[in-house]
């Protein structure tokens, strides 16, 4: 997932999966595994903090869905043209226009409120943060107990096609696939459709990762004495599949997901930014970024915002994430 | 308590009251504690015994009854900072305990050497058998690669492998089970340590193996004329090698005499315990194997008074006694302690009516 | 060994081979389930002035009007052999390996593609260097004085690192550094090293930088992570009782076993932005593959874009390669049969 | 066929920042400014090389460094399409006329170059002889002749070789099924019935139908002679064979190419060109804003490009007085518009278009181009500068910022009384043209017509998207925000392409909106117009009746700021490219 972002995929990749080894194999007596991690989680403030600030962004980005695109209370395409500088086009006054009016300054040339266009943008960003992570979780998670599972040529079959989802330049891919996809796709709305191809590209190239870890997970766990009890007593591959082997899936699972939200929200922004996000008037945080990035040696103060945002979500979701791994496996820490 | 610590103190393993300075290794009340998350885990927990050169001292316990943690701690292999040692190690006249990381580092490997129980992940997979060793040798003696690579193949030869010019090259996982548990030893000798540890050697390794690396301890033992801890949760592996036995429960010691009396007379219900389950190839064949009901305490909340009396049938004779008072380690005959609140009428009685005939 | 590397080169082929396929299908089969028609792609290799006859002789001359197959085989096979196209009095011919020709350039693509490369494997190789050592430096620093206000620093600026995106990070550099301050090139400078070695570290020093220091981050996790359960080994703790240094422990125990699962990652890193790096080239206007793929991208140039994927994906299958078999170099346990 | 030049245009990859869009502009400045000649070499600030030579010059020497922000469609002269490209190519190339080399309005007239005297047309104007002067040689010292020319020209008619340059010898001659010389069975190329060369000397073009401007074709570069034993077709763009002052050196394309005196140009055959640096190296494919930043600090003479400087550069220049002085802000003949599709309901009713006509905030219009610099509030089609423009404003509003009244006026004659909804659609990688749709959907929604926007690849917008009709249609783009520069700056060059309904293609249009009788009467009408003031009277008309059809929106005539480093020499505005002209420029110390 960070490869196309040229982060180290070991960043997110490997070392979950490290981390992840020897998840579940401790077991203190007398409570559960999900409840010792939540006292630990609990105990871990900074991971806390964080799950309280996405819970806040999170309730943020649907109010924000609720006042832009239902009830239309916020405008986040009006203009502010008599603060724009005729000639430089750039906001007059200093800090890229930074008023009580406009906390975070504003647009260049058109001059819209930064800060309503962040708030606007927060849901378009978290969703397609969300959904792709489902989609590819649910991709990854399903190709990978079955590969595990079954073993054999399934396993090779199904090896390899990650193998040639893993050879390709994911970026390119995608921005040649969202480009290539009519508009009107669908059927739905303003931006609708466009955030459904997002969605379904991110997660559809993202799925090899997850996929890898629950296949070599699976390996592990299809070797322990409890699947083999279960198969003894004659059960059938959905009952170990889905009875016995998913729920030990949950812990990697979980702690995947966390971390590849904010991947996919860097994956989102850098394909904004490189020109194939959301239509205007419409924007995400990418989006801005992309076109503070044209403005940056006149009006510097245009990219710090978006810039911010997208990093303090991402950052928060990341500790979220190393809290939550902690947690769940104490080896780790 | 004190009293009997003293005592204990004083002798040597073979016959504690006689010359209660020569002791090569000192163990004064050590408590090894670890603060985690849940609470302060009591791996050890005021433990005391001594050992002379020339002789070998069992350990025997399940497992987490501190055995590890105990040798761990001798050779001052606890990260500082993660646990909290207290008492006295002291290693012929130097306590340990108080010593800089430095000191105990230099002591490690030349002077105290310890055999780990899983050779294949003891050994570092990266590096050839013969490197390991010839580091192990060249940390303490300032020797040329090739003289140490001669002693490698000296120490390879001296623990019975076959070829070992040609085997000193091979790394750990082309050796066998057995050839690398002797490479372990080999390395662990070859600095002729006065003090060896030796924990659980035989574990993963088949019976005849077993015996093989028994007898090559006892073996180089006798050639070294070194101190010997062997640590085990069978009791069967010790009984024709130790000098003594101590007998651990919850990180503290429970019983400890020597090996004759340990296996002709125990004492504590929980040796009994050991004995039961343990096969046995010099009796009649009982029915079954008595295993010992019940699970390790945990060390984090050891059970109120005796910590072994959840799973003591004997709990119950001495009202709640068991229940209330931490048994005194005492003395019940020369060189022989327990920890119990049974008297020694009760334990007389129980062991020759009760236990005996089971075993 | 032989035999291995042999059959790891075959199927290294096949997988390239499926790469091509796929990579071909989406461009020439997508747009046409999209509802482009013949004629549309045609169009894309025209001139701005073509009329509809002009575009229907092109589009049979480019064989858009053949079955899928016969293309793609077309493609495959000038790969091998090389291709000819006719230039008006004469026909050029495009030797193998042939990646297509551009018919907006005029250009065969692979001399295209060996000119970017240099650009892009001076932007990688050099961040790379930077990033695995300080990203290796800081996780192994951090793990051994675990819990210590260094490591709280470097960690905290180690996930900062992993969760700005590079095209910011690239941005502020930019505005602090290049136009701010002065002290470095901004981008689009780049110069061949052999021209002017100085100028060329000029250009690249930030890209490098910035690009070292997203991965730098993500490495010293690792790096962090990878030790703190190598130092938990058996084997560290016995070469600890054999009484080594913990310098030596450290160094000649603990970062060995650590460098396996670095240098996997490391080679597939290196592999990907070989391909080109997209972002920063496009960040800092390099004039490396993965801009040169983002232009072919815009300007609908598909056999730039087919060629500059199919080097992108052999670079991540060659450097899947060799991280396989350095593993035989790194770890004695590994066999190949 | 045509299609302006210059809006298609360099790649802009998604961070760079193609920012005034793309490449030089057709038409001349000037008509603003007062004055005239070269009379005050030591005038300078802003604006100096407007209207006249600035630090004029006859030293020779030096070079001259260019650099381009993208790169040429081709320096061949057959399949090349810029008005840069055209602008430069006189350096290395001779056609049978030019534009002068002179300032301002001078430089849009045409002059004889390859040929003696501009072309002698026939009575009914379909044939146009020339006569070539003698002396002039390729760069290998062989002669030019007749035939060199039309082989070159008849090369320039192979679309699938040539893609890039213009089509207006393939519509205007009469080619009788001929398509290409290297499909021609006259092993010399030469069978192309259409051009006739009686001797070494002459050449003469017949057409199809009547063509009074026709010097303007004798113009283009594809009229530059080549060799054909030199000939390679797509490839000779790497190794054009020079017949002006100067020859490639070097030629690394993609990258940069140097060009040095070339010997067999003679002097005295050319009364047009000074040739004053020794030597031109020209880097292509340079970061845009790198470029500005070395233009402004004299590491770079000329950005060939011709567009004008980069948003950021822009707001430095304006803010620095310094740089201020050195720079030029001349009106172009590159018009920046909408079309509005009657094609799409409501908008086949003429009272809806009035709507958007009146509704639509021009001033919004003119900030998304960069405000007053960027260029000047557009009321009709014809720009001020094209000799004999005249200001006609149909919609007027209060300091053209919309008239919503009369707006909602012509809403509910046209049956739409709250207004109705629409797409907007515009270049993804044109920044401006996104502010333009923005603005637009800002001012339109104020008297309820609703602009949905949508954003189509820049390199596929006239060929699969906007410039489609059957895409336009389908997918309801009812406005498409476009630009338009002419080929030439006069009536016919700007106007015919654009509001010609003939003109119509299945694809690739920038018009396809103006579809009005009317209009094309008054077109026809002014083709056939053989006295020049009439004939420019009768293109002012044709600009009324396209406004008064209200199928496209004006916005903005785009002005450039372009900068002017210190050391060049004999620097001036040529109204005929609205670029610094290339071919006068020297370089002094």
């Amino acid at each position: 997932m960070t490869a196309p972002l040229e982060a180290s995929p070991g960043s997110s990749e490997a070392q979950p999966e490290a981390a992840l080894k020897g998840m579940g194999k401790k077991a203190i007596q007398g409570r559960s595994l999900g409840q010792i991690a939540w006292m630990r989680l609990k105990r871990d403030r900074v991971a806390m903090a964080s799950g309280v600030l996405i819970a806040v962004m999170v309730v943020a980005a649907i109010v924000a869905l609720l006042l832009d695109r239902v009830f239309g209370v916020i405008n986040p395409n009006a203009f502010h043209q008599e603060l724009i500088d005729p000639e430089q086009g750039i906001p007059t006054g200093p800090l890229g226009g930074i008023s009580l009016d406009h906390p975070f300054g504003l647009e260049p040339i058109n001059g819209r409120d930064l800060l309503t266009r962040i708030f606007a943008g927060s849901w378009i960003s978290l969703l397609i943060g969300f959904a792709a992570t489902l989609v590819s979780v649910v991709i990854g998670t399903i190709m990978g107990v079955i590969a595990g599972y079954f073993r054999g040529w399934v396993d090779t079959v199904i090896s390899r096609l990650m193998d040639v989802f893993l050879a390709f330049p994911l970026l390119l891919f995608a921005i040649a696939l969202v480009g290539v996809v009519p508009d009107s796709a669908f059927g739905l709305g303003r931006d609708g459709s466009r955030i459904f191809v997002l969605i379904f590209v991110i997660g559809f190239f993202s799925w090899p990762y997850i996929g890898r870890i629950i296949r070599a997970q699976t390996l592990s766990l299809r070797e322990r004495e409890f699947v083999d009890a279960s198969r003894s007593l004659g059960a059938r591959a959905p009952h170990v599949l889905f009875k016995e082997l998913l729920p030990n899936l949950v812990a990697p699972i979980l702690v995947y997901s966390t971390l590849l939200i904010p991947t996919n929200i860097l994956f989102e922004a850098a394909l904004s930014f490189l020109g194939v996000g959301i239509q205007p008037p419409s924007a995400t945080w990418g989006t801005m970024l992309s076109e503070a990035s044209r403005w940056y040696q006149v009006d510097a103060w245009f990219m710090v915002f978006p810039g911010l945002a997208i990093f303090i979500t991402v950052l928060a979701f990341n500790l979220f994430g190393d809290g939550l791994r902690d947690a769940l496996d104490p080896r780790a820490r | 308590m004190k009293h009997s610590q003293e005592d204990l103190l004083a002798g040597g393993a073979a016959r504690p009251s006689d010359r209660p300075n020569e002791a090569f290794l000192q163990v004064r009340d050590l408590k090894v504690h670890f603060p985690t998350d849940d609470g302060i885990v009591k791996s050890v927990d005021g433990l005391t015994f001594s050992l002379q050169r020339g002789k070998t001292l069992g350990i025997v316990g399940e497992s987490g009854s501190g055995k590890s943690v105990t040798s761990l701690s001798i050779m001052g292999l606890h990260k500082r900072g993660t646990a909290n040692i207290s008492g006295e190690i002291v290693l012929d006249g130097q306590n340990l305990v108080t010593a800089t990381p430095e000191q105990v580092r230099s002591l490690r490997g030349k002077r105290m050497a310890m055999i780990f129980q899983d050779p294949l992940t003891a050994m570092h997979p990266y590096y050839t058998v013969g490197n390991q060793i010839i580091e192990a040798y060249r940390v303490h003696h300032n020797v040329s690669k090739s003289v140490a690579r001669k002693h490698a193949v000296e120490m390879l030869d001296r623990v019975g492998i076959p070829q070992p010019d040609k085997r000193v090259d091979d790394y750990p996982h082309q050796f066998s089970g057995g050839m690398r548990q002797r490479a372990m030893i080999a390395m662990a000798l070859s600095c002729d340590p006065e003090l060896l540890i030796a924990d659980e050697p035989t574990t993963a390794l088949d019976v005849t193996v077993q015996a093989q690396i028994l007898d090559l301890i006892v073996d180089l033992q006798k050639d070294f004329n070194s101190a010997v801890i062997i640590i085990t949760h069978d009791l069967g592996v010790v009984a024709e090698l130790a000098d003594d036995i101590m007998v651990m429960y919850a990180g503290r010691s429970v019983e400890y005499g020597s090996s004759r009396e340990i296996f002709a007379a125990p004492q504590h219900p929980y040796t009994w315990g050991l004995l039961g389950s343990m096969p046995r190839l010099d009796r009649e064949r009982s029915e079954r194997l008595l295993p010992i009901k019940g699970t390790p305490p945990s060390l984090i909340n050891v059970p109120e008074g005796c910590p072994f009396n959840p799973r003591c049938a004997f709990a119950g004779l001495n009202g709640d006694l068991s229940t209330t008072e931490r048994p005194e380690f005492r003395e019940v005959s020369p060189g022989h302690h327990i920890a119990c609140h049974l008297s020694g009428e009760q334990r007389q009685h129980l062991w020759t009516t009760e236990i005996k005939p089971k075993l | 060994m032989l035999a291995y590397i042999i059959r790891r080169l075959l199927g290294a082929v096949i997988l390239l081979f499926v790469v091509s396929l796929v990579t071909f299908s989406i461009f020439f089969l997508v747009p046409r389930i999209a509802g482009a028609s013949v004629e549309d792609m045609a169009s894309r290799y025209v001139g701005k002035t073509a009329d509809a006859e002009t575009i229907r002789q092109m589009a049979e001359k480019l064989g858009f009007t053949d079955p899928l197959l016969t293309q793609y085989g077309r493609f495959v096979s000038a790969i091998f052999v090389g291709a000819d196209y006719s230039t008006g009095p004469t026909t050029v011919h495009c030797p193998a390996p042939c990646l297509g020709y551009s018919f907006i350039t005029q250009n065969p693509v692979w001399p295209d593609l060996v000119d970017r490369m240099g650009v892009t494997i001076s932007l990688a190789v050099g961040a790379a260097v930077i990033w695995l050592f300080f990203g290796v430096a800081t996780g192994v620093l951090s793990a051994l004085r675990r819990g210590t206000v260094f490591d709280r620093a470097a960690m905290g600026v180690a996930l900062a690192g992993v969760s700005l995106p590079i095209f910011f990070t690239g941005l502020l550099s930019l505005t602090i550094f290049s136009y701010g301050l002065g002290w470095a090139v901004p981008g689009g400078t780049y110069v061949n090293f052999a021209e002017n070695p100085l100028a060329w570290a000029g250009a690249l020093i930030l890209p490098w930088v910035t690009l070292a220091f997203l991965n730098a981050a993500g490495y010293a996790r690792l790096t962090r992570a990878t030790m703190l359960e190598t130092m938990n080994e058996d084997f560290i703790r016995t070469a600890r009782a054999k009484g080594l240094n913990e310098r030596t422990v450290v160094v000649k125990h603990g970062l060995r076993s650590v460098l396996t699962p670095i240098l996997t990652i490391f080679g597939l890193d290196l592999g990907i932005l070989l391909g080109g790096a997209v972002l920063t080239e496009s960040t800092y206007s390099l004039p490396g593959l993965g801009k040169y793929a983002i232009d072919a991208i815009v300007n609908n140039d598909l056999p730039k874009v087919l060629g500059v994927t199919l080097v992108g994906a052999t670079f991540i299958v060659i450097a899947n390669l060799v991280v396989d078999l350095l593993y035989a170099v790194v770890d004695p346990r590994v066999k190949y049969s | 066929m045509r299609k302006q030049r210059l809006v298609t245009m360099v790649a802009a990859g998604a961070a760079t920042v193609m920012a005034l869009s793309a490449c030089g502009g057709g038409g001349g400045s000037s008509n603003n400014n007062n004055n005239k000649g070269g009379g005050n070499p030591s005038a300078t600030g802003p604006n100096a090389a407007i209207g006249k030579a600035f630090n004029p010059s006859d030293k020779k020497g030096g070079t001259l460094r260019f650099a381009n922000a993208g790169d040429w469609d081709s320096l061949d002269p057959g399949d090349t399409y810029y008005a840069y490209s055209w602008n430069f190519i006189r350096l290395y190339g001779r056609s049978l006329m030019m534009f002068a080399s002179a300032p301002g309005q001078d430089g849009a007239k045409l002059t004889p170059d390859l040929a003696e005297s501009k072309g002698v047309p026939s009575e009914d104007l379909k044939t146009w002889t020339y006569k070539i002067r003698k002396g002039v040689k390729f760069d290998d010292g062989t002669p030019v002749t007749s035939k060199d020319v039309k082989y070159g020209v008849s090369r320039s008619l192979d679309k699938d070789i040539f893609p890039n340059g213009p089509t207006y010898f393939n519509e205007f001659l009469d080619l009788q099924g001929y398509t290409s010389p290297y499909k021609d069975s006259d092993p010399n190329g030469l069978g192309l019935k259409a051009i006739e060369t009686p001797d070494d000397q002459t050449i003469v073009f017949k057409l199809k139908k009547p063509f009074a401007d026709f010097d303007y074709f004798a113009g283009m570069p594809s009229t530059m002679p080549v060799p054909k034993a030199k000939d390679t077709g797509s490839k000779y763009k790497e190794k054009v064979v020079s017949t002006g002052p100067y020859k490639f050196e070097k030629v690394e394309l993609g990258k940069s190419f140097s060009m040095v005196r070339n010997e067999n140009w003679d002097p005295a055959t050319d009364p047009n060109r000074k040739a004053l640096p020794d030597k031109i190296t020209v880097q292509v494919n340079v970061n845009p804003d790198d470029l500005d930043n070395r233009l402004m600090s004299g590491d770079l003479d000329v950005d060939v490009v011709g567009s004008g400087v980069q948003p950021a550069a822009q707001a430095k220049i304006l803010a620095d007085p310094n740089l201020k002085n050195n720079s030029d802000n001349p009106l172009s003949a590159r018009l920046w518009f909408t079309n509005i599709n009657g094609e799409v309901a409501p908008l086949d009713n003429i009272e809806c278009r009035k709507a958007i006509q009146y509704a639509a905030d021009r001033t919004g219009y003119q900030r998304a181009y960069g405000g007053n610099a960027g260029g000047e509030v557009a009321s009709s089609l014809l720009p001020p500068i094209i000799p004999g423009a005249e200001k006609i404003d149909l919609y007027p509003s209060k300091d053209n910022a919309g008239d919503l009244d009369k707006a909602k006026e012509a809403l509910t004659k046209c049956g739409q009384p709250n207004g109705f909804e629409t797409n907007i659609s515009y270049r993804a990688e044109r920044p401006k043209e996104k502010a333009t749709a923005e603005s637009l959907q800002q001012s339109l929604g104020k008297v309820g017509i609703k602009l949905n926007i949508k954003a189509y690849p820049t390199g596929d917008y006239a060929k699969l998207y906007a410039g489609k009709p059957d895409f336009a249609k389908s997918n309801n783009l009812g406005m498409m925000v476009f630009g338009w520069a002419a080929d030439w700056p006069n009536g016919f060059g700007f106007l015919k392409e654009i509001t010609d309904s003939r003109n119509i293609k299945p694809a690739g249009n920038t018009n396809f909106s103006v579809k009005d009788p009317k209009v094309n009467e008054a077109i026809d009408k002014a083709m056939t117009e053989k006295d020049e003031n009439a004939r420019q009277k009768a293109w002012v008309e044709v600009d009324r009746k396209a406004m008064e059809s209200a199928y496209a929106l004006p916005g903005v005539v785009a002005k450039g700021l372009y900068y002017r480093p210190k050391n060049l020499t004999n620097v001036f505005i040529t109204d005929g490219f609205s670029e610094y002209d290339y071919l006068a420029l020297g370089v002094s110390g």
